[in-house]
């Protein structure tokens, strides 16, 4: 009894032949059986391996989203009415993994499911009528879903033979997972759940016979296991990713972390003074320098750097930034900050900034305690901001009276995410709607933590949602990333990032810079993507 | 008989104060579970799907704390302990009936075999005072000074590393399935053997120097003399003599003593990334998991319970003193 | 309120106490619960004493017979279930507070053990002023409360008085420390001491020494003393009047003299026959020499005690009548001393000794 | 831990002969006990550091610096962190937040267990039974997850905060203890013999009885201040306390959670544990040394082995007492009497 | 009684302690125990007299150590034999079956968590371990019942039995394998003195029977007139004077016995002159020099603080019987 972990997959290709398997890993502690693919909190959610079992109806690049997905259960989809009307044409001849086929009748339930349940419906997609005829299927929304457009074709299909049998859907662990993917369950226990592969499939077969993946406990865990192989793909924060985990095997361990479309930054509190002057914020734009950030606090790879001046992240976002700003990336300008200031009427006299009616310039950054890449970041801007002048301190929060704090706006500044979505739309919103602004000390928003308060953003958030020409949806994003640049309601540090790390030593055929296919990380819906590209190395 | 039944009355009353506890205290805490899904989430979780989510926990309806009190005993009575959270929505009961064991074996056995090996060698330091046993103490000291979780980290870290045989995390070899065959069970033991170890130096003191110190106690009293005067040999004395008596202290000390080792274990499991209650706790803690929380801290102080009624048991069944009759 | 005394004179009753009883009752467990009765050790019942100015009573009687709760009830320190307290002729009942120190000024205790009845953490000092000033005669300045400790040393003789005064209890040997101990008790000028087995922690050499020491005070300061012992012939040498317990009860009394050479009851006979006696012609084991009221067999228990007599299933002498009556109290025919004699025993019904 | 492990002698009656035991001599004793010293010494050395420590510490810990992740040199004695802070300032103003917290904790849980235990064994009846069904209910439950669970639900817990939270969880084991002495105390004949003077009930618990408790209350807040340093230092590992400030917990969490071990920096890692390791051992010296002050059985005697006249070393041991002179088993019987001689000037 | 040794104490020496710190606690004792006799150890608390016992049966607990002298034992129709020289495994097996000790509590003597049975059985299987089980019960139930405790006591805990009882399942272990010398260290003093007289009333018709010798220790010295034959007193760590009970009670010859006397009230017959003793007993660690009894002496002169005084035949009472270490004229051992 002494097989070692650390072995495993060479002994399936110690004998010439190549890998058989695929090693998985997430750092979620251990798991409970449940292969819901709709719940956020079961298994195959926390490690991915949902989307290997339950397929979309068009398989969106995550990291490309505007440009058109992959006909994937869905041969060809139709918007009309200003994306109120969605048409679907199914794909024939696909199975279900228990043998059953899969027909438009399972991909009207799967709206149907989420119309019927809110909590499925996690999107909260303003579902209208739900009609199906032969391989057909016809939706329509109570508004137009320009912005939600890649939400509603990434939906997954269920089999309505099995879950019209569920007594309550939201709460079914589905023992045994049904779904028109390559792979079924073969095990699970609370480390690790094994798929295999099935014995068809629509498409070919992949090569990857078996994955399993393993549920570490935490990111030390997880990163060991990258660091001697054990895992072959995972995404996980690595910090001084380059001596942990790349140098353990230069050839081999690699990273790609490619942005999407949402954004972390400096939140600043807009509302309290004196940094409810634009050109303060300006300012402090101006002398945060994401470069450390990105290379101390994010480790070189989680966070990928802003490079743009509109928060915009690139490449993801390259083709919705406005002509003005195409070329204008952010850096470092003390003295063009302290310029900035000083026409503002602030004062710096010795090291301290003085604003204009004669106070020192002092913020307290807030994060929460654990949050270490977070409380890192804080500790470079307050050193930053005291290139001109500003005391900043920082406080260590709990991680609830934290997001209280946010929630009810009482906070100075502290870093914080966006949403993200197929357009930069998701951002901006997120960081400037007026329709979700509530004054100072009342929470339940769900964004705008700042008290960013312009009519102006709240107008072209709205034109841009609304509108039914891509001309006008141009017009309103390019307003919006001017308001970004002059207002500066938060400072973007660093994008999301859908990466991962994995290992080229037995499998080859990896999403990379040069080969942008899809998104890395093995939780997407991608990941099906990219095990269906994966060809044994040295074969 | 009076003993137990007293013994019984404490144990209804500090069970039910401890559910009550345990009801309450997830209560007062502030935040709620989809905050900490937004935060494990971190950006990845749009503002629609968090309100689709507390419709999904059932945290839109509000109760009486009390009909909710009520509610929650009626619970605890069917076995059912709510569903998970942060695994919606699989039952606690289920959690915990999967990670209990692992809990148990590891820390069940390291802990007596803990006990075991201290009082052994309390007896003979404390019987031979003055020997080499002595010096032994400075340095058990010392190690139980230090944090298990760094005493754990450090015994990763230079014992764990690539190509050693004894593996860093997990509670078996990642691909097995659980069950009773010789493959299975060696992983399990060879996975449990560092956290046991760390375990044990952790814990190994404290019984070394509770035995001693009985023992030397015991070891001036009258019936010791006497047993030497008897012309009994050394080895009967110390074991029949003194280290039978010493150990009574010792064995109520056990019990209460567990309530320290099962917090010491949360940090055992959490470093070694083993599969256990402690680890579900701190989950639960970190994702406001309150239904999980509840059960991880009623299994624990339950079992505490158990373990503090099995060493009254064994009390009265070691001290005839305490089996007085009426 | 209080009665206008006359300038009080050796014989006047200073502490009386009549029909006094308690029982403790037994800690009941679950089972009790559904019984009816009570359980309670029976650990006095029914006692008379009376402690005169200038006398010694010694009260006598084995080990668990109750004399130390005689004391502490005496005391107040204990709850009587019933009977009665009187100081200088009126009932007293108190339980703390002022009363109970008023009542302190007057009657004061000696604990058995002179090793535990002195705190090890404190001084000879500090236990001897808190004494005077808890009743109010540590003086108005520090140089009388300091000649007020002096005096109370010299009165035990613990000469000289400085060298004793800043010592701990631990630097004493076990004399000096039943000294302190009754230092400490006249620190409150009382009429009454109780002492409880004031010398059997003593070493023979020593415990002659504070018996002697009491008996001073009794004389110079007219001090109504109870003198509680187990050791029949130290109240034979120490005491005015003795009195006899066995099981809570009062079994025999009179003129020590008188008992210890003519003992009347049944078990102050045993007891004076088993007592260790040089001047005894035959040695111990001799078969003539086993003791003739020797009943065998143990004390009975409180919980339950023996109906009738408590002594009768250890009497040889014992009668059906024994078993079923409590007797009360005969008096005796004088013998020689002409004082008061009495035996609680139905031997004795008709007023003649057998 | 250790904690209830060096409390549970404190629980053993002691018999008569201790507590008449010298007391003024003890007092000294103690201090004259080697472990009890050492302990003392290094203790005070803590206690220093965290009174100075930020005025003597080189760098400002949180100051970022162009050395990142340094081996420790000359500039840097215990190395610097992944932004470049220096380690050795970050131990010594962290010693700080967890002496406050260790010895604030320590003064709540021993005031508390003070309180209930004293009071639940002096007044006996409900009122004890009340009270130690209360501890008991402590007692039970497991303090250490107690105490997370609870930390994590205060908001903006900082020292104070987790110190009181600490204070208020672990009070029920020196409760016990104490209730028992206290029980044994009441029936002590020198309480009687206060109550028979007249003294108040107040000043019977306060004056005579707390005194004789001393040593179990200092050793039973030396346990709770070991157990306190370690569920702060675990608290801050784990990331549930939200400490604004430096102590050697946070220096760990941000070791751990920058994966110090995996990245080689053991510099970052190794000191703050050590630290508490030795203010660990530190406290349990002391407590030992209490220990022995309260049962002078438990001192090892210096000599447990004894030279003869003619060399041979014997062992001192229960049952078998050495004797130091030559046997013949041949050797004449000596002469009945002899003049002693100046045996008797000794 | 023929007056043949069965224990020769000579020139006993224990200290508590080594080096400068040491208390000596016997000095230079000699003392000869004679084959069914009871001897007497008499003395205030302190003199020494369980250092005695224990020391004897090197049974001293640490920091005691033996630092001079012999003690012979002959056993019956065999060579003599040092106890101090025993090795461990001799001095086991001597133990118990040839001196038996009863120690003053005996409830601290038995262990509380074995029954009765159990531990008495332990001697018999540590001492005789080729007797079969039931012998061994047989064996043990005939000695309780020579106690007078009842066979079905034995499966009793010692909680369960009463102080008198203990003390005599105390002394029927000390009999059960028959031994020659049986040491009492106040084996009474805890219990009244109906029981006391009970408990002795038997160990004398015991040894009628059996045959032992018995070192009785106790600081009641009425009580060792009445039942010892000889009487040795004990100050401060040396033997001061050794008699019949009888001319020791009668006429006592050192001034500490006539003290000691002197401070019993008697039960019976005349009141007398309770003297007492003045002062405090010595402090080992700083004996006075000479006799150690000079300072608390009526009689005392030069001599007696400059010299230590012999034991031995008094000259004004040449009886071979009697010995005594005092400086007073007549008292003076023959030359
Ligand atoms: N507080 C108490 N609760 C219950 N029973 C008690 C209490 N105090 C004494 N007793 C019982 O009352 C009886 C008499 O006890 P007491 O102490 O008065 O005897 P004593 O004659 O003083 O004995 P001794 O000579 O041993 O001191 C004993 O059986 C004892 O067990
Ligand atoms: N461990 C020890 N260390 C130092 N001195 C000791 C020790 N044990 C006993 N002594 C001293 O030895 C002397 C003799 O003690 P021992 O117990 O033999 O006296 P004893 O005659 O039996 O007294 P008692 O009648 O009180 O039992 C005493 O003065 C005592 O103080
Ligand atoms: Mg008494
Ligand atoms: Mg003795």
């Amino acid at each position: 009894a002494c097989s070692n972990g650390d072995t495993n997959n060479s002994t399936a290709s110690s004998g010439g032949t190549a890998a058989t398997v695929l090693n998985v890993g997430m750092p979620n502690g251990p798991q409970t059986e449940n292969h819901n693919p709709f719940l956020g909190s079961s298994s195959g959610a926390s490690l991915g391996y949902r989307w290997m079992i339950y397929e979309p109806l068009v398989m969106i690049n995550g990291i490309k989203p505007q440009e058109p997905g992959k006909p994937w259960l869905a041969t060809e989809w139709k918007w009309a009415d200003n994306f109120t009307k969605l048409s679907l044409t199914i794909r024939d001849g696909v199975t279900f993994s228990d043998g059953k086929p899969m027909t438009a009748a399972d991909v009207a339930y799967s709206f149907q499911l989420r119309k019927d349940n809110e909590g499925l419906n996690q999107d909260a997609i303003p579902y209208g009528t739900i009609t199906q005829s032969g391989n057909k299927v016809d939706l329509t929304f109570t508004r137009s879903q320009f912005v939600n457009q890649n939400k509603i074709l990434a939906v997954f299909v269920v089999p309505k033979h099995q879950w019209s049998t569920f007594k309550d859907p939201n709460q079914d662990t589905v023992k045994q997972p049904i779904g028109t993917g390559p792979y079924k369950l073969k095990s699970f226990t609370p480390q690790s759940t094994t798929l295999e592969l099935r014995g068809e499939y629509w498409q070919e077969l992949p090569k990857v016979k078996e994955l399993r993946y393993t549920s570490y406990n935490d990111n030390n865990a997880q990163t060991t296991a990258l660091a001697n192989g054990a895992s072959e793909w995972s995404f996980v924060f690595v910090p001084n990713v380059k001596t942990v985990f790349q140098n353990k095997d230069p050839e081999n361990h690699k990273v790609w972390a490619p942005a999407n479309l949402g954004i972390h930054g400096l939140w600043i509190n807009t509302t309290r003074k004196p940094f409810d002057n634009p050109a303060l914020r300006r300012a402090m734009d101006k002398v945060i320098n994401r470069d450390d950030i990105f290379q101390q606090a994010e480790a070189g790879y989680f966070y990928p750097k802003i490079e743009s001046v509109t928060g915009i992240p690139t490449p993801a976002g390259e083709s919705f930034i406005a002509p003005e700003f195409k070329d204008k990336l952010h850096a470092v300008d003390v003295d063009g900050a302290k310029a900035e200031l000083a026409a503002a009427g602030f004062k710096l006299e010795g090291d301290t900034l003085k604003d204009p009616s004669g106070k020192p310039v002092t913020i307290t950054l807030t994060d929460p305690a654990g949050w270490s890449d977070y409380i890192t970041s804080l500790e470079i801007i307050k050193d930053n901001l005291s290139t001109i002048g500003i005391k900043a301190s920082i406080d260590k929060a709990n991680q609830d009276a934290w997001f209280k704090a946010f929630d009810e706006g009482d906070f100075d500044a502290g870093m914080h995410w966006t949403n993200g979505g197929a357009t930069p739309y998701d951002i901006y919103q997120n960081i400037m709607d007026g329709k979700i602004l509530k004054p100072v000390g009342k929470g339940g928003v769900s964004g705008n933590y700042g008290r960013f308060n312009s009519p102006e953003a709240t107008k072209a958030l709205d034109q841009y949602a609304n509108a039914t020409d891509d001309a006008a949806r141009t017009a309103a994003l390019n307003t919006l990333q001017k308001i970004m640049v002059e207002q500066m309601p938060i400072v973007p540090t660093g994008a999301s990032n859908i990466g991962a790390l994995y290992s080229t030593k037995n499998w080859v055929g990896w999403p990379d810079e040069q080969n942008q296919y899809a998104p890395a990380q093995p939780t997407q819906q991608n990941a099906l993507q990219i095990v269906l590209s994966l060809k044994p190395a040295g074969a | 008989m009076k003993f137990l039944l007293q013994r019984i009355a404490f144990y209804l009353f500090t069970a039910w104060a401890a559910i009550t506890i345990n009801f309450f205290i997830p209560r007062l805490i502030p935040g709620d579970p989809v905050t900490s899904l937004i935060n494990k989430f971190q950006g990845q979780m749009s503002t629609e799907a968090i309100d689709s989510l507390y419709v999904l926990f059932g945290l839109d309806k509000d109760a009486s704390v009390w009909s909710q009190y009520v509610d929650y005993w009626g619970q605890v009575f069917r076995g059912d302990l709510g569903l998970s959270f942060t695994f919606f929505p699989t039952p606690v009961s289920d959690i915990l009936g999967q990670s209990l064991p692992w809990t148990i074996a590891l820390v069940g056995i390291t802990t007596f075999a803990s006990f075991v090996i201290g009082t052994g060698l309390g007896v003979l330091a404390g019987w031979r005072r003055g020997s080499w046993l002595d010096g032994l103490l400075p340095v058990t000291t010392f190690l139980s000074s230090i944090p298990y979780f760094w005493l754990g980290l450090i015994a990763i870290t230079l014992l764990a590393g690539q190509g050693s045989f004894f593996p860093s995390s997990g509670g078996y070899e990642p691909g097995l399935v659980p069950s009773w065959n010789s493959e299975f069970i060696g992983s399990a033991v060879q996975h449990s053997l560092l956290p046991a170890v760390t375990i044990l130096i952790s814990s190994v003191s404290g019984w070394i120097l509770s035995m001693r110190n009985m023992m030397v106690t015991v070891a001036s009293e009258d019936y010791i003399t006497v047993a030497h005067a008897k012309g009994l040999s050394e080895r009967r004395v110390m074991v029949s003599y003194a280290a039978r008596n010493a150990l009574l202290p010792n064995v109520s000390g056990f019990a209460l003593s567990l309530g320290f080792i099962v917090g010491g274990t949360l940090l055992v499991e959490i470093v070694f990334s083993y599969p256990g209650i402690g680890y579900n706790l701190f989950q639960a803690v970190g994702a406001k998991d309150y239904p999980l929380m509840q059960g991880v801290f009623l299994v624990i102080t339950i079992s505490v319970l158990v373990a503090n009624l099995i060493a009254d048991i064994a009390y009265l069944l070691l001290d005839p003193r305490t089996r007085k009759e009426g | 309120m209080t009665a206008t005394q006359a300038a009080p004179t050796t014989g006047d009753v200073v502490l009386e106490a009549e029909n006094l009883t308690k029982h403790f009752p037994v800690r009941r467990g679950l089972r009790d619960l559904f019984t009816r009765e009570r359980k309670a050790v029976h650990a006095v019942d029914d006692i008379q004493l009376t402690l005169r100015r200038g006398r010694v009573t010694a009260l006598v009687g084995e080990s668990g017979s109750g004399k130390s709760t005689v004391a502490r009830l005496m005391a107040q320190l204990y709850t009587r279930t019933s009977g009665d307290i009187r100081l200088h002729g009126e009932s007293v009942t108190v339980h703390g507070g002022r009363k109970f120190r008023a009542y302190c000024r007057q009657v004061q205790m000696i604990f058995q053990d002179p090793f535990a009845s002195l705190n090890p953490v404190h001084t000879v000092r500090y236990h001897l002023t808190r004494a005077l000033k808890i009743h109010g005669r540590a003086g108005t300045n520090s140089a009388e409360l300091e000649q007020n400790l002096r005096d109370l040393l010299l009165r035990v003789q613990l000469t000289p008085p400085e060298r004793y005064l800043d010592k701990f209890p631990h630097e004493l040997s076990g004399g000096q420390r039943q000294r302190v101990s009754i230092a400490r008790a006249l620190g409150a000028d009382p009429k009454a001491l109780l002492a409880d087995e004031p010398v059997s922690m003593l070493d023979v050499s020593i415990r002659l020494g504070v018996l002697n020491l009491l008996r001073d005070l009794k004389e110079r300061l007219d001090l109504a003393i109870l003198y509680i012992t187990h050791d029949i012939a130290s109240a034979r040498y120490f005491a005015d009047e003795t009195l006899v317990m066995y099981a809570g009860r009062m079994v025999e009394g009179g003129d020590s003299e008188t008992v210890t050479q003519h003992p009347a009851h049944p078990y102050t006979r045993l007891l004076i026959e088993s007592a260790p006696d040089p001047d005894r012609l035959d040695r111990v084991g001799d078969p003539k020499d086993a003791p003739a009221d020797e009943g065998g067999g143990e004390p009975p228990s409180l919980i339950a005690p023996p109906t009738g007599c408590r002594f009768h299933p250890r009497c040889v002498h014992a009668m059906p009548k024994c078993s079923t009556e409590h007797p009360p109290r005969f008096e005796l025919p004088l013998v020689d001393s002409g004082q008061a004699h009495w035996a609680a025993c139905w031997l004795y019904e008709e007023g003649a000794a057998k | 831990m250790s904690a209830p492990a060096t409390t549970i002698t404190a629980v053993t009656p002691e018999g008569p002969e201790v507590e008449a035991a010298p007391a003024k001599r003890q007092r000294l004793r103690f201090v004259a006990n080697p472990k009890a010293t050492t302990g003392l010494v290094v203790l005070a050395l803590f206690c220093l550091i965290a009174v100075i420590g930020p005025w003597i510490a080189p760098y400002d810990p949180s100051a970022r610096s162009s050395d990142l992740l340094q081996p420790p040199s000359a500039q840097h004695w215990f190395g610097t962190t992944h932004l470049g802070q220096d380690i050795f300032s970050q131990v010594l103003v962290g010693t700080r937040g967890v002496m406050f917290v260790g010895l604030l904790a320590g003064i709540v849980a021993t005031a508390l267990s003070v309180l209930i235990g004293v009071s639940s064994g002096f007044l006996g009846g409900a009122a004890d039974e009340a009270l130690s069904a209360l501890s008991n209910v402590f007692l039970v439950i497991p303090a250490l997850p107690l105490i997370i669970i609870v930390a994590s639900t205060i908001p903006g817990a900082g020292d104070l905060m987790i110190a009181l939270v600490i204070g208020l969880t672990s009070w029920a084991w020196g409760a016990r203890v104490l209730r028992a002495q206290t029980l044994s105390l009441r029936r002590r004949d020198y309480v009687e013999a206060a109550r028979a003077t007249g003294e108040s009930t107040w000043r019977i618990i306060t004056v005579e009885i707390l005194p004789n408790l001393t040593a179990i209350i200092a050793s039973g807040f030396v346990g709770t201040v070991i157990f306190a340093v370690m569920s702060e230092i675990t608290l801050a590992f784990i990331g549930i306390s939200t400490i604004s400030e430096w102590n050697w917990g946070t220096i760990l969490f941000w070791a751990q959670s920058q994966q110090a071990l995996a990245q080689g920096a053991w510099w970052w890692f190794v000191p703050a544990g050590l630290a508490i390791a030795v203010l660990g051992t530190a406290l349990s010296l002391v407590n030992f040394g209490i220990d022995e002050f309260v049962s002078p059985r438990l001192r090892s005697s210096g000599h447990t082995r004894v030279k003869t006249k003619d060399g041979r070393t014997v062992r001192m041991k229960v049952g078998f007492t050495p004797v130091l002179t030559t046997h013949d088993k041949t050797a004449p019987v000596t002469p009945v009497v002899r003049v002693d001689e100046a045996k008797g000037t000794v | 009684m023929p007056k043949e040794p069965v224990l020769e104490i000579r020139n006993f020496n224990v200290d508590y302690g080594l080096g400068d710190q040491a208390v000596r606690a016997i000095r230079d004792v000699t003392l000869t125990l004679h084959r069914g006799e009871v001897l007497g150890l008499a003395g205030e608390s302190g003199s020494g007299k369980s250092t005695l016992a224990y020391g004897v049966t090197r049974l001293l607990p640490p920091p005691g150590v033996i630092s001079g002298g012999s003690v012979i034992y002959h056993p019956p129709g065999d060579q003599p034999y040092d106890v101090m020289a025993l090795s461990p495994a001799e001095l086991r097996k001597f133990r118990w079956a040839e001196t038996s000790i009863v120690f003053q509590g005996a409830m601290n003597s038995l262990n509380p968590v074995h029954k009765v049975s159990t531990q008495m059985l332990d001697v018999i299987r540590a001492h005789e371990p080729q007797l079969s089980g039931p012998a061994r019960v047989a064996r043990a139930q005939e000695m309780l019942k020579l106690v007078g405790i009842s066979a079905d006591r034995m499966d009793a805990y010692p909680h369960q039995l009463s102080g008198g009882m203990r003390q005599r399942v105390m002394i029927g272990m000390a009999l059960v394998l028959e031994p020659q010398i049986v040491i009492m260290d106040e084996p009474t003093t805890a219990l009244d003195v109906v029981m006391q007289r009970q408990i002795l009333a038997q160990l004398v018709e015991l040894r009628e029977r059996l045959g032992f010798s018995v070192l009785f220790i106790t600081h009641d010295l009425s009580l060792l007139v009445e039942f010892s034959d000889r009487i040795a007193i004990m100050y401060g760590g040396r033997i001061v004077e050794q008699a019949r009970s009888a001319d020791l009670y009668k006429d006592s010859l050192h001034p500490y016995s006539e003290g000691l006397l002197k401070s019993f009230p008697a039960l019976r017959g005349p009141r007398r002159e309770l003297s007492g003793i003045p002062g405090s007993p010595p402090d080992l660690r700083g004996m006075p020099t000479g006799c150690s009894f000079h300072p608390r002496c009526p009689h005392a002169f030069d001599r007696c603080s400059t010299d230590i005084p012999v034991l031995g035949v008094p000259e004004a009472r040449n009886d071979p019987n009697r010995s005594v270490a005092c400086w007073l004229p007549g008292r003076v051992p023959v030359a």
